[in-house]
């Protein structure tokens, strides 16, 4: 089965061809039973393979791994790129998620697009995405992966703008169409970078292959380390745009355009998180290259805490949750760059799980809401809709760090990963920002599911439960938000016991800066560790209260926000970062656009037409030239031939004789000119 | 003894009368005689100086001359006849179709 | 021979000069045509003393036999001259025309006759063999390209005096 | 396999032709008839030329390179020869025009209604003119085809171009006239200078390739490039020669605008490949910086101004000029992958563009205007052309994978242009990618995404079968570039290896070329005449 890897990605393609060409004409339930089968089979098909790659023979380096190669793809002079495909132990993680929650996913949106026009297409974009992430995820080199990477960002483009003929944001008139625009450029920006590593990469190592870059980039030596550096920086840019890091984080947020199946399966639990991948994946060469891992590290934490901070007053359902998962890829990105990739990818899943759930849960909520997604009116939906409402409770409190649920175990490995590198403030930052998530997650249960309902009768008279086709979902979501962290239990609560599994599969997959001790396993003393644990947890804790104390009375949130003044206001509108990057770079870029446009015709095209007026002008003048100089010599001519006419034409009597005499006249003259002449 | 010379001038003799009978006369016969006469003034050099050199080419010339002579007698004479047919005349100033 | 020549050539030159002045200036044409033969065959006796028999013969079979009876139908066939009509153009032309004739005929002598030859060379190179067999030598070795061009000129002339001298259309 | 024999070129650049004269022999009113007839030979001439990629392993080579190479004496008095021959290059190029061709007279069934046969006499002409001058293998002969070439588009332009034909047709006539005399003026130049060293008066290309190989005669090399590279950059166009290709596009008819985007522009990079690198190396890469400077900026500026575009051709046009500066700066990398890469996306830029310039075609033809705030909402009516136009789109921007072609031309010369000591040409170079994606998306936004508000756009049809077949090979055709190019890559490894080598031939050398310079005489004359082929064409 493991041979048959490159068949997981080919699958739910094969989904996206048959419901593309003929989903118009089929009844609405085949088009979903096809779509969620395919990617099913995909989840089936993964589970085997990675069964199959558990039992297999570790290479000496303890790391399981199988390689596939399907052939050339760009035999270049420089590299050769060949299709190819991996599974490994870090890989498996991401296709598990990726299959299992994908198919949670789509089996969602069956019932949550059940109203739609657009159904087929819908689908036909979903399994487009799985085949692209997949592709992203078994992916053997880089050109590979960055097929997945451009595709799963195209699949975002369309499915952001899938209500292409909609407004999305009316503060900024933003439409639909231009989030998913917004979207594909900003990736791009990021993809720019991300490429000119790739060809550094190429150039000096002649491979991108996953494998072979590990093992060359280990051998480099000390005169490529500015090298590693500057394409580590550059391969983190691209994942700026893909996991929405700062600068490029703006995308996510406008993200939310997309029906919200999309936003909890791309935007939250799978495309997002291929930045944090993809930076696992060339963990050899930030082993190598420790600046860039301190550049990942300082942006994630920034991330983290900035992106939390905007949360705080987002009132758009999905939006809280957009920043919360621009927050929580800061956590991964920061847990990457302090070395903690375990913790970074352990942090990945669970968040896949909870965010996952989270967006379901808050479409669930739109869907009861029949569209409406301003928090602010809404309220003790608890009772409508209690299915909706625990799921969501058990995300919340999983996200916010509780003990025992799974966002509890990855958060607080990131944690002490930060703390035992020596980045005291990253660990700070990120600690800070767990407990400003633990407050905007409960001011949003609050506000969702808690007091009183304040959008109107009418409103609240068609508030229902959704359909068991959306809520079976978000039941196993919820299982998993709640135990899926006990696979990466750390020793330190297991008594000693080392059954942290997740660990154990993982770390081989990883490479870690060289002489350098303080990974997650290097616990410098127990005590120090249950400690910082309970400062984390207590922190989330009091976010919570926080939370629950303000959202209690209805006069608090309004006085706190008079208050702070001009701080919420630089909140609420979000640091203005998108109008500073409008006026700073778009305004600018378009008014250069213009320029060019206004030298094309002018400057670069009016020589042209000046060449050719001048050409006019010219032949103006010469046209003169020719009708008084010229034809004036011509008639000239002319007269003077005529008057010589006159004068010699009497001497033509027409007689012969006369002319005779002339010619011998003639003969005359030269024979006396040759007997003078000698 | 007979010289060259003497044979020479006597063809500039013969060569200035023929002159003088093609520019004054007015009979277009007598012109064409005339020019016969130019003719044999230019042979008569012809075999002069074959004789004197000694040369039997100077006289293959004087034959060629009296062939041409003979067909523009003839041609001549043609067009002659055709002049007098149109315009009944031999004199010569009656045809002056080319006075400018 | 060469003693004997000299007066004999003197009275042939007198002879034809004498001829040729008659010719030019007869008015009827008929006795300018007789005056012509005798010139020509003074010319003929000329060209035997200076031994060109050959030469001569032709000049009296072509030229006085038929160059000159060509002429004397011709005479025949056109109106003669009515008498008293002129015979010349104008006096003032007869003048200039002689006067043109003489100096022309003066400058050519003035030209040539400083490089004629002094005397005659051996002339038994003409006779070797016989003067016929030399020219007809000389023609047919040398000249025998002119020779077959004359006799297409020849052709060419007579049938253009005959498409000429045709009665009818087209002429 | 190959059922023509040596005679394979002949047939392919000359059934156009012999389809020409039969459509001239037609009545003029049987439209219908001339349109599928044209259409007939067309995919005539598309069979013909399935040979030279089915038979191209086996077919074998003169020794230079060149497959199916046909010779026979033309001139002797000037030692032009009609000598046609394909490389691995040529050889694709041949490919795109007649499957372009086809495509360009397919869609022009109802497009066309004014003089119906006229343009399908021009169509086929023309068709043989673009063969021809990638088949030349005599510079004499490729001058033919290469003027040949503009007298039929320039009647396409200008008799059924739009509002402004007659200013664009003239424009493009004149402009590249201008260049085309001044590759004259170089083809003349090389032509004598080579007589002068070797004594032989030849047009071969294969001989003058040669000229490659030879030092002493820089000064002379600088001049003759710079004359062909106006010529050829007027063609490509490079910046700042680029602005008959706007008018030209926008005022030409569909299928014109398909033909000019698809094959014509090729001309230029072609030439560049056959003519400047290999004939003039080191004139090359003495005028290297200036050259790439300009790719660099035909790249960059052909984006921007494409982005404030608001007619729907003239954004396309731009985008052209934008990517043909990638070709260019591929070519100009002067490494293996930067000249495959050249060519290859030289065929994409062919497809791609060629099919937007289908798709305005589809929608002008329905309504009668390129201006794009006319449309909106497309998707909504026309989901089928939305479909075939986003694949297309995605193409034109390199979207790796979906359909891809453009990916691999992109990176295949980007990777090239890295190779290159200063790294800032690739850097400035993939630029171009980002800006790409945002004109291009900006452009499928305004027209296929949005309200459908305009009334007249409300009740557009979708494609019809055939408009769908003008569309679906060019689609088939991007996936398979995007997915396997391997094939694309084999054949074009052996011409672009040889040019590298011989590009490089006197690459090592530079000072030395400094201190030679001016002198006249044949300096490396064992080289030479290693270089030379076996029999001589020595002029009687």
């Amino acid at each position: 089965m493991l041979d048959l890897i490159w068949l997981i990605p080919l699958i739910p393609l094969t989904g996206v061809l048959i419901n593309g060409f003929f989903g118009r004409r089929m009844p609405l339930k085949t088009v979903g039973v096809i779509a969620c089968a395919t990617v099913l089979i995909a989840f089936l098909l993964s589970v085997g393979a990675v069964v199959q790659l558990a039992g297999s023979e570790p290479n000496p380096d303890g790391l399981r791994i199988h390689e596939l190669s399907l052939g050339d793809w760009m035999p270049l002079d420089a590299v050769s790129v060949p299709w190819e495909f991996s599974l490994d132990p870090l890989g498996s993680v991401l296709l598990l998620v990726v299959t299992g929650v994908g198919f949670l996913i789509h089996v969602y949106s069956i019932g949550y697009m059940a109203h739609e026009k657009d159904y087929a297409r819908f689908f036909t974009y979903l399994n487009l995405f799985m085949g692209m992430m997949l592709t992203l995820v078994l992916a053997g080199n880089m050109m590979v992966m960055f097929v997945g990477w451009e595709g799963v960002g195209l699949c975002s483009y369309l499915l952001i703008g899938f209500y292409y003929d909609k407004p999305f944001d009316l503060r900024t008139g933003l439409t639909c169409a231009d989030a998913g625009r917004k979207a594909f450029i900003t990736n791009r920006i990021g993809d720019f970078a991300f490429l000119i590593g790739v060809l550094y990469l190429a150039i000096n190592f002649g491979t991108l292959t996953f494998s072979e870059i590990s093992e060359r980039v280990a051998h480099a030596g000390p005169g490529a380390h500015g090298l590693l550096v500057g394409v580590g920086i550059l391969l983190f840019l691209g994942a700026c745009g893909k996991s929405a890091q700062i600068p490029l984080y703006v995308w996510l947020p406008d993200a939310m355009a997309g029906p919200t199946p999309v936003s909890a399966l791309i935007h939250a639990a799978t495309m997002v998180t291929a930045g944090v991948y993809m930076v696992a994946r060339m963990s050899a060469l930030y082993a190598q290259a420790p600046e860039a891992m301190a550049v990942i590290a300082a942006v994630g934490a920034l991330t983290a805490i900035f992106a939390a901070i905007m949360g705080t007053a987002a009132t758009d359902i999905k939006k809280v949750l957009a920043y919360s998962t621009v927050s929580q890829l800061g956590y991964m990105f920061a847990a990457c760059g302090v070395g903690a990739y375990v913790a970074g990818i352990f942090h990945l899943m669970t968040h896949a799980f909870f965010k996952a759930l989270l967006f379901l849960g808050a479409g669930s909520v739109i869907h009861g809401m029949n569209g409406e997604q301003d928090i602010r009116k809404m309220g003790g939906l608890k009772k409508k809709m209690p299915r909706t409402y625990w799921t969501f409770l058990v995300a919340t409190l999983a996200i916010a760090g509780i003990p025992g649920l799974a966002g509890f175990f990855s958060k607080d490995e990131i944690l002490w990963g930060a703390w035992s590198s020596g980045n005291k403030i990253v660990w700070l930052t990120l600690a800070a920002a767990a407990g400003v998530t633990a407050f905007y997650m409960f001011r949003l249960v609050y506000l969702t599911f808690w007091g009183t309902f304040r959008g109107g009768d009418e409103a609240e008279s068609k508030v229902h439960e959704s359909n068991s086709l959306m809520t079976v979902p978000l039941m196993v979501l919820a299982v998993l938000a709640a135990v899926g962290g006990w696979i990466g239990i750390p020793k330190l609560l297991t008594f000693g016991k080392d059954i942290n599994l997740f660990h154990h599969w993982l770390a081989p997959a990883i490479s870690l800066p060289h002489g350098d001790g303080h990974g997650v396993e290097a616990s410098h003393s127990a005590g120090l560790e249950f400690g910082l644990m309970a400062v984390a947890v207590g922190i989330a804790v009091f976010g919570i209260l926080l939370a629950l104390h303000v959202y209690k009375s209805s006069t608090l949130p309004q006085k706190i926000a008079d208050t702070l003044g001009p701080v919420y206001k630089l909140v609420r509108n979000l640091f203005w970062v998108d109008e500073l990057y409008k006026f700073a770079i778009l305004k600018p870029f378009y008014a250069a656009c213009r320029g060019f446009r206004w030298v094309d015709i002018h400057v670069v095209d009016g020589l042209v037409n000046g060449t050719r007026n001048a050409t006019l002008g010219l032949s103006y003048i010469s046209n003169l030239h020719d009708r008084i100089v010229v034809d004036g010599l011509v008639n000239l001519t002319g007269w003077v031939t005529t008057w010589l006419h006159r004068m010699l034409s009497r001497v033509q009597t027409g007689m012969i004789q006369t002319y005779l005499s002339v010619m011998l006249l003639g003969v005359f003259i030269l024979i006396a000119y040759y007997t003078l002449a000698g | 003894m007979l010289t060259p010379t003497h044979v020479m001038i006597f063809s500039l003799v013969l060569f200035g009368v023929g002159v003088f009978g093609v520019l004054t006369r007015r009979n277009i016969i007598i012109v064409l005689m005339s020019l016969e006469l130019i003719l044999n003034a230019a042979n008569l050099n012809f075999v002069a100086f074959s004789w004197a050199h000694p040369s039997i080419h100077g006289q293959v010339f004087a034959l060629f001359v009296i062939c041409v002579a003979a067909g523009e007698v003839a041609v001549g004479l043609a067009i002659l006849i055709t002049l007098f047919r149109n315009r009944n005349s031999v004199n010569i100033d009656e045809f002056h179709l080319m006075k400018g | 021979m060469t003693e004997v020549s000299l007066p004999l050539f003197l009275v042939f030159a007198a002879v034809g000069v004498f001829g040729a002045v008659m010719m030019v200036t007869r008015t009827q044409p008929v006795h300018s045509a007789l005056y012509l033969v005798l010139t020509l065959f003074s010319v003929a006796a000329i060209y035997v003393l200076l031994h060109a028999e050959f030469l001569a013969v032709v000049q009296i079979l072509v030229y006085a036999g038929g160059i000159m009876v060509l002429f004397l139908f011709v005479i025949f066939l056109v109106r003669p001259p009515v008498p008293g009509e002129a015979r010349w153009h104008g006096g003032r032309h007869v003048l200039l025309s002689a006067g043109l004739a003489v100096i022309l005929a003066c400058a050519l002598g003035w030209h040539f006759l400083e490089s004629a030859p002094a005397a005659a060379g051996n002339p038994s190179a003409l006779l070797e063999g016989g003067n016929m067999e030399q020219v007809s030598m000389t023609l047919f070795r040398y000249y025998i390209l002119p020779f077959e061009t004359v006799s297409i000129l020849l052709l060419v002339s007579m049938i253009g005096a005959i498409a000429l001298a045709r009665k009818g259309e087209g002429v | 396999m190959n059922p023509f024999g040596d005679q394979l070129l002949n047939v392919i650049t000359f059934v156009p032709l012999a389809g020409a004269l039969v459509l001239l022999l037609l009545p003029k009113e049987k439209n219908e008839l001339v349109a599928r007839l044209a259409t007939v030979f067309a995919g005539l001439g598309v069979l013909v030329s399935l040979p030279l990629w089915f038979a191209w392993q086996s077919a074998p080579t003169d020794g230079h390179g060149f497959r199916f190479v046909f010779e026979s004496n033309w001139i002797p008095s000037i030692g032009a020869k009609y000598i046609v021959g394909v490389d691995g290059i040529s050889m694709l190029l041949v490919l795109l025009t007649t499957i372009m061709g086809l495509i360009a007279i397919l869609s022009s069934w109802t497009a066309i209604q004014t003089r119906v046969k006229g343009f399908y006499v021009f169509m086929l002409i023309l068709q043989t003119g673009m063969i021809g001058v990638f088949v030349s293998l005599d510079m004499f002969l490729f001058y033919i085809f290469w003027e040949v070439m503009l007298v039929p588009m320039y009647f396409i332009i200008g008799i059924w171009g739009g509002k402004r034909k007659l200013y664009a047709a003239i424009k493009f006539f004149l402009y590249t006239l201008f260049g085309s005399v001044l590759m004259l003026l170089g083809i003349i130049a090389l032509y004598f200078y080579h007589e002068k060293v070797t004594g032989m008066f030849t047009f071969d290309i294969r001989y003058l390739q040669a000229m490659g190989a030879w030092s002493g005669w820089f000064d002379l090399q600088c001049w003759i490039w710079l004359a062909f590279f106006l010529g050829f950059a007027i063609k490509v166009p490079m910046f700042p020669f680029h602005t008959w290709l706007p008018d030209a596009h926008v005022e030409a008819p569909t299928a014109g605008s398909v033909i000019l985007a698809a094959v014509l522009l090729k001309m230029g990079t072609y030439g560049f490949v056959r003519f400047s690198l290999p004939m003039m190396p080191e004139a090359t890469k003495h005028y290297l910086p200036y050259a790439l400077t300009l790719c660099v900026i035909g790249i960059i500026y052909g984006a921007m101004v494409a982005m404030v575009q608001k007619d729907w051709k003239k954004l396309v046009a731009y985008s052209s000029v934008s990517h043909l500066g990638f070709c260019m700066i591929g070519i100009f990398a002067l490494t293996a992958d930067g000249i495959t890469g050249g060519v290859l996306q030289m065929l994409n830029h062919g497809l791609a563009t060629g099919a937007l310039f289908l798709i305005v075609g589809l929608v002008y033809e329905r309504r009668h205007t390129r201006e794009i705030s006319e449309y909106g909402g497309l998707w909504k009516v026309m989901p089928v052309f939305a479909v075939l136009f986003m694949i297309m789109m995605l193409s034109s921007i390199g979207m790796p994978g979906i359909p891809g072609n453009g990916f691999i031309g992109e990176f295949t010369i980007l990777m090239g242009v890295f190779a290159l000591p200063q790294k800032f040409w690739a850097v400035l170079a993939a630029t171009g990618i980002v800006l790409g994606a945002a004109y291009m998306l900006w452009l499928y936004q305004r027209t296929m995404f949005g309200e459908l508000s305009n009334e007249k756009n409300k009740n557009l049809k979708d494609l019809n079968f055939r408009e769908i077949a003008t569309l679906v090979p060019l689609v088939i055709l991007s996936f398979w570039i995007g997915l396997y190019p391997k094939p694309f890559f084999n054949i074009l490894a052996e011409p672009v290896n040889k040019l590298v080598a011989q590009v490089e031939q006197t690459w090592q050398y530079p000072d030395k070329v400094g201190k030679l310079a001016g002198d006249d005489v044949l300096v490396r004359l064992d080289e030479l005449e290693e270089a030379m082929p076996e029999e001589g064409n020595e002029v009687h």
